[in-house]
């Protein structure tokens, strides 16, 4: 257990504190070079959590760079809060992804909660009003009771914050596998509208500014949670737990909506949330980006809780709280606007030209740094990397057809797994719809939000096939963006950018950090076919427990613009008659595959195969045919295939069914995991036009009103299911896995 | 016609009402803060949905005890058009404006999707617009939405005909199915449903509109035509 | 300084569903001896020492504390330091 | 059968946003004499009697009824005729 009392900095050498803070005896050395002396206790203190993966991306920085970052409608790339896209008519989208895998692990309902807060802090610092939240989550198998506690109360916490901040929740993902069973991933996502002009950069700049600590007092929360976050989540978790930080809600949107009045006054300069390393990493940052230093004086800084330490309140993650910088003389402007919410804005310390971060506390220097060396100039580790053995084997393996008895039954069953089942139990417990912007509601392949006052729309989604990544990282990690560009396309929306969150084991495994590398490269490389730069993003490493590392999940947030209301498209069928097109042929690959999942009980053998090509090709075709008017409909084929993809395609309120004609294997046909494949429904009359502008399309079939989902193989029919009973399945899954009792 | 959007702490569908009031109606209306307000010149006043105070202790109780709530009741005794949504309808009840309270609902969890309700007064200055039995969809959105109160209080909302809308598949638990109630004068109206989200058939449904219209129309012709 | 312990609990007769998934849990986890379960609210107040202490209380409890439509309430006071 | 009346309050030092709007109000309500408020959870059962009573209690609590990384608890057992 981590000892709060003070050692001196001989002790920290002789002791080896310093390790159980989290920092090596190379970057101990590191840090001694860099003072010229050995560093007192809060000075281990800030170089521990500023050198944590969690901030400095020590081992991921050589990675991020491969990243296609820049475009001509990038206003902002990596290195801000969020990164920020150009949408016309002077507006942007400011996005960004970020993680808090391990305190939900430890308590899901805060660490849930303070995710979403911490997002949307980084959002609205860069200026914009948050407008959309997403999640991507993962959990262990669904059959587990602690699985179940975790699922559930990740849910309410995201549900009990996102809801009372009031921003939409509009969409997300959650994937069950064993993988994750100690280690669930939490990914929040935070998308914010801005006027250009309004663009906030989080700057310490004009040497004698201000500095204003704004919100609610400091406490003891958090204090080592970002280097907590960057520690493999051992056995003894529970005794990191008093450091559990709690989230105000209410606090949070008193704090948005003062600061989007405090960015209109010209006395602000900068303005940034205190996220990981609360203090410590705000004022850092915010001075080393500017190329100025700071000086702090701790006396000022409001405390909740008697006696805080420096170090306490330098590492506090007490949630809701901002720093700015603000113009010398005029801070009364904007404590006024703080205090119109009722909350406390205080200057706690100001710009100084010597590049170094220094802190005072009752009358003594306690920390005295120069500054980039927590910034910019952290360390960067190039770790070894590994094929993995796994990998070898499973490229040895033959694509084989595995065996199905009753085609329908498996449908059946596949609609039933948890991955693939319906999410309204999620999402009916979020807001999706305060702000009155939802054009799509959660449900759909993309969520769909208007922008009140023109004619366009935003789709927003967010994927990660784990499975594949874990069999192929380069091809899986090519299929996450694809297949994020995928679900845009089908909404009717031009794919404009991404944010990744990329959740690995442990980096200084070689074969783990070798999954990291491979599946980044196989990102940017869809991220160049597609066109879609890379904006914003965050590392969540070490997530492992008991030595079994999760499946690498590198997770995609993607943006697309609708340039016209008239493009946005739905996922399911809209009418009977209309007829049933199939983009792509499906080839025997179920490596990964729900269908290889619910056989076998594992995934093994080679990840779906993707030209990455064809897929441009394809999302190109079907975007143009979408604005064209002549799509009625258009659905991907994800987890489950085309059998799966089908069914989903006929729910809804409408009372349709479908009669669709295959020929070919009916296995493959039905639940092959072929990749850059679609479901479209066109109207008669648009048959031609369709059909000479989306080359890879053949007819299946149509929607029929029958409420009946019959497939034929080869003439002989393989299903011919009720959809109100095929729909029931596919909802009622979830819900009944929660309720039953281990 | 004026309508004053009442802001509190923590209130997050103020900047919808007023959209609904302002830009998808055409009239007149303010954000109004809190604080420091001043209600005389509005001729209706909207309490929107949220987290007023965070929803802490209980839904609405804190802003209930906020002074503007005094303007409030005072404009209610004048007989002009109160209209208190979700976190708005749990203020008039926590501030007494309506009897009963909003319990958590049944199933403990909030929900968020389109409802269908049933019109069960056409005759309040809020409904006029709509056919009494027709059957209305608009979203709910809410964690505390299962109306409670006792059987005295609940014979007399029936004998008084105050029950203006009930769910026709109630979600929550609420008593009578109810899902907004009206004071007995007619001029205070309380629902969960969020009429000012039902405005726009893109997002789904505008069988909102007509509530507002309703108020509009009757305003006109007690204040506008007759003066 | 005072110590204020204010128990709000629902009103006999009004359904506690929280109360009853509580109970519903504790059976399930095998605890079937568990009849009934109601929940409710202590709140904990630091207060200065004044006149009319008690009628203050009653006073805060009737305002804001507790509703009265659904809820009952009762307090203890004690001094600060005991606690 | 016994009553059995659970008290689960926060931790100390873990953040209680809800007891801090309540004291905020009081105080705005005019009880400046208010200068702390911390809202816990109060939860009755009644239980049908039986050996190890109070180590099942506990158990419960440990299990369900408190969450042990932000939450203290302690109980108390009457005859549920007293109550
Ligand atoms: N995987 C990634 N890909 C691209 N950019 C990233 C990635 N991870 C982090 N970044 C960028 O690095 C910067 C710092 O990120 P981070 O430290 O997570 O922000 P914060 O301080 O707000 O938590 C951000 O601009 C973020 O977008
Ligand atoms: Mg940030």
């Amino acid at each position: 257990m981590l000892q709060t009392r003070e050692w001196s900095p001989e002790q920290i050498e002789e002791k080896k504190i310093y390790q159980e803070m989290g920092l090596s005896d190379q970057e101990y050395d590191m840090i001694k070079n860099i003072l010229k002396r050995r560093p007192n206790f809060t000075e281990t203190g800030i170089f521990s959590v500023m050198w944590s993966e969690h901030c400095s991306y020590k081992t991921s920085k050589p990675l991020l760079k491969k990243f296609p970052t820049k475009a001509p409608n990038v206003l902002q790339g990596p290195g801000e809060g969020a990164g920020v896209i150009d949408i016309g008519d002077n507006q942007a989208v400011v996005f960004k992804v970020e993680s808090h895998n391990h305190p939900s692990a430890v308590e899901p309902y805060q660490g849930a909660a303070t995710g979403v807060g911490g997002i949307i802090r980084d959002i609205f610092s860069m200026g914009a009003r948050p407008i959309v939240s997403m999640n991507s989550l993962r959990f262990g198998n669904l059959n587990n009771e602690r699985t179940k506690y975790l699922f559930t109360e990740v849910v309410n916490g995201i549900a009990g914050y996102g809801n009372c901040v009031g921003v939409p929740t509009v969409g997300g993902e959650v994937q069950f596998d064993d993988s994750y069973e100690e280690n669930p991933l939490v990914n929040a996502m935070s998308i914010g509208l801005i006027h250009h002009d309004d663009i906030q950069k989080g700057l310490a700049k004009g040497i004698g500014n201000t500095i204003l600590y704004a919100g609610p007092p400091t406490g003891r929360d958090g204090i080592h949670g970002a280097t907590f976050a960057s520690d493999d989540l051992g056995e003894d978790a529970a005794k990191d737990r008093p450091s559990v930080q709690v989230g105000d809600p209410f606090m949070e949107k008193l704090i948005i909506e003062a600061c989007l009045e405090v960015i209109h006054s010209d006395a602000l300069v900068g303005m940034q949330d205190m996220g990981a390393a609360g203090l410590t990493s705000s004022a850092s940052e915010m001075a080393s980006k500017a190329g100025t230093g700071l000086e702090m004086n701790l006396d000022q800084v409001p405390q909740r809780e008697l006696n805080m330490t420096a170090y306490e309140m330098m590492l506090s993650e007490s949630q809701e709280r901002m720093l700015l910088c603000v113009k010398r003389g005029r801070e009364q402007e904007i404590i006024d606007i703080f205090e119109k919410y009722g909350l406390n804005a205080v200057p706690v310390g100001e710009v100084i030209e010597e590049k170094v971060f220094r802190i005072k506390h009752l009358g003594e220097v306690v920390a005295d740094i120069p500054v980039d060396s927590l910034a910019d100039d952290a360390p960067v580790f190039h770790m070894p990397s590994t094929e993995a053995k796994y990998f070898q084997d499973f490229q040895k393996m033959e694509n084989t057809v595995p065996e199905v008895a009753d085609h329908k039954d498996m449908l059946k069953q596949l609609l039933q797994q948890p991955t693939i089942a319906s999410k309204e139990w999620v999402y009916d417990q979020y807001d999706s719809m305060v702000q009155t912007n939802t054009v799509v509601a959660p449900g759909s392949d993309a969520a769909v939000i208007r922008i009140k006052g023109h004619d366009k729309a935003l789709a927003i989604t967010t994927d990660c096939n784990s499975r594949y990544i874990y069999l192929d990282p380069e091809t899986g990690g090519k299929i996450a963006v694809a297949e994020a560009a995928r679900n845009i396309v089908c909404s009717g929306a031009k794919p404009l950018g991404l944010t990744d969150g990329l959740n690995f084991g442990n980096p200084s495994n070689p074969e783990i950090f070798w999954q990291m590398e491979k599946s980044v490269e196989g990102m940017s490389a869809a991220c160049t076919a597609l066109e879609t730069p890379v904006i914003s993003g965050n590392v969540s490493l070490y997530n492992q427990s008991k030595g079994k590392s999760i499946f690498p999940t590198p997770v995609v947030g993607m943006v697309g613009l609708h340039e016209s209301l008239e493009h946005i498209t739905p996922s399911f069928f809209q009418q009977a008659g209309d007829l049933v097109y199939v983009i792509g042929e499906a080839d025997a690959e179920f490596g990964g595959s729900e269908l290889q999942n619910v056989l076998q009980g594992k995934y093994e053998g080679k990840a779906p195969f993707i030209d990455l090509d064809v897929e441009a090709r394809r999302q190109k075709q079907l975007l143009e045919a979408i604005k064209a008017g002549v799509v009625v409909s258009a659905h991907d084929l994800a987890e489950g295939g085309l059998g799966v993809a089908l069914a989903e395609s006929t729910f809804g309120e409408k009372g349709l069914g479908a009669k669709v004609e295959l020929t070919g294997e009916a296995t493959v046909e039905l639940f092959s995991e072929t990749q850059s494949r679609f479901i479209v429904t066109v109207k008669p009359e648009h048959k031609e036009k369709f059909e000479s502008t989306v080359e890879d399309a053949s007819a299946i079939g149509m929607v029929t009103n029958n409420q009946t989902l019959q497939v034929l193989v080869n003439g002989a029919e393989v299903v011919n299911e009720n959809v109100e009973e095929l729909e029931k399945l596919w909802k009622g899954a979830i819900p009944c896995l929660l309720k039953s009792k281990a | 016609m004026k309508f004053a959007v009442i802001v509190f702490p923590g209130s997050n569908c103020d900047r919808d009402m007023y959209h609904a009031a302002k830009e998808v109606l055409g009239e007149e209306a303010d954000l109004v803060w809190y604080q420091n307000s001043n209600l005389e010149d509005y001729d209706a006043i909207l309490l929107p949905g949220g987290f007023s105070y965070g929803d802490y202790l209980r839904s609405g109780a804190v802003a209930a005890t906020s002074n503007v709530m005094n303007q409030v009741r005072e404009h209610a005794e004048k007989g002009k058009p109160v209209l208190g949504v979700c976190n708005g309808f749990q203020v008039l009840t926590e501030s007494g404006l309506l009897p009963g309270a909003l319990m958590r609902n049944k199933n403990l969890s909030f929900m968020c999707h389109q409802e269908e309700l049933v019109v069960e007064n056409n005759e309040t200055m809020f409904t006029t617009d709509y056919e009494k039995g027709e059957i209305v969809r608009f979203p709910i959105a809410h964690g505390e939405g299962n109306y409670f109160c006792d059987e005295e209080t609940l014979a007399e909302l029936k004998a008084n005909n105050q029950i203006v809308f009930t769910y026709k598949n109630n979600p929550n638990g609420s008593a009578l199915d109810i899902a907004g109630i009206i004071n007995k004068e007619g001029n205070v109206l309380g629902m969960m449903p969020h009429p000012e989200r039902a405005v726009e058939t893109l997002l789904g449904s505008d069988d909102g509109v007509r509530l507002f219209e309703s108020v509009i129309k009757n305003w006109r012709q007690t204040y506008v035509t007759n003066a | 300084m005072k110590k204020v312990t204010v128990y709000v609990t629902l009103k006999a007769g009004v359904l506690d569903p929280q109360g009853k998934a509580i109970q519903e849990s504790l059976n399930s986890l095998g605890y079937e001896e568990v009849k009934d379960a109601r929940v409710g609210k202590v709140i904990e107040l630091n207060v200065e020492d004044g006149p009319d202490l008690d009628a203050r209380i009653k006073e805060m409890c009737d305002k804001l504390l507790a509703n009265p439509v659904m809820e009952d309430y009762h307090f203890e006071v004690e001094e600060a330091d005991k606690a």
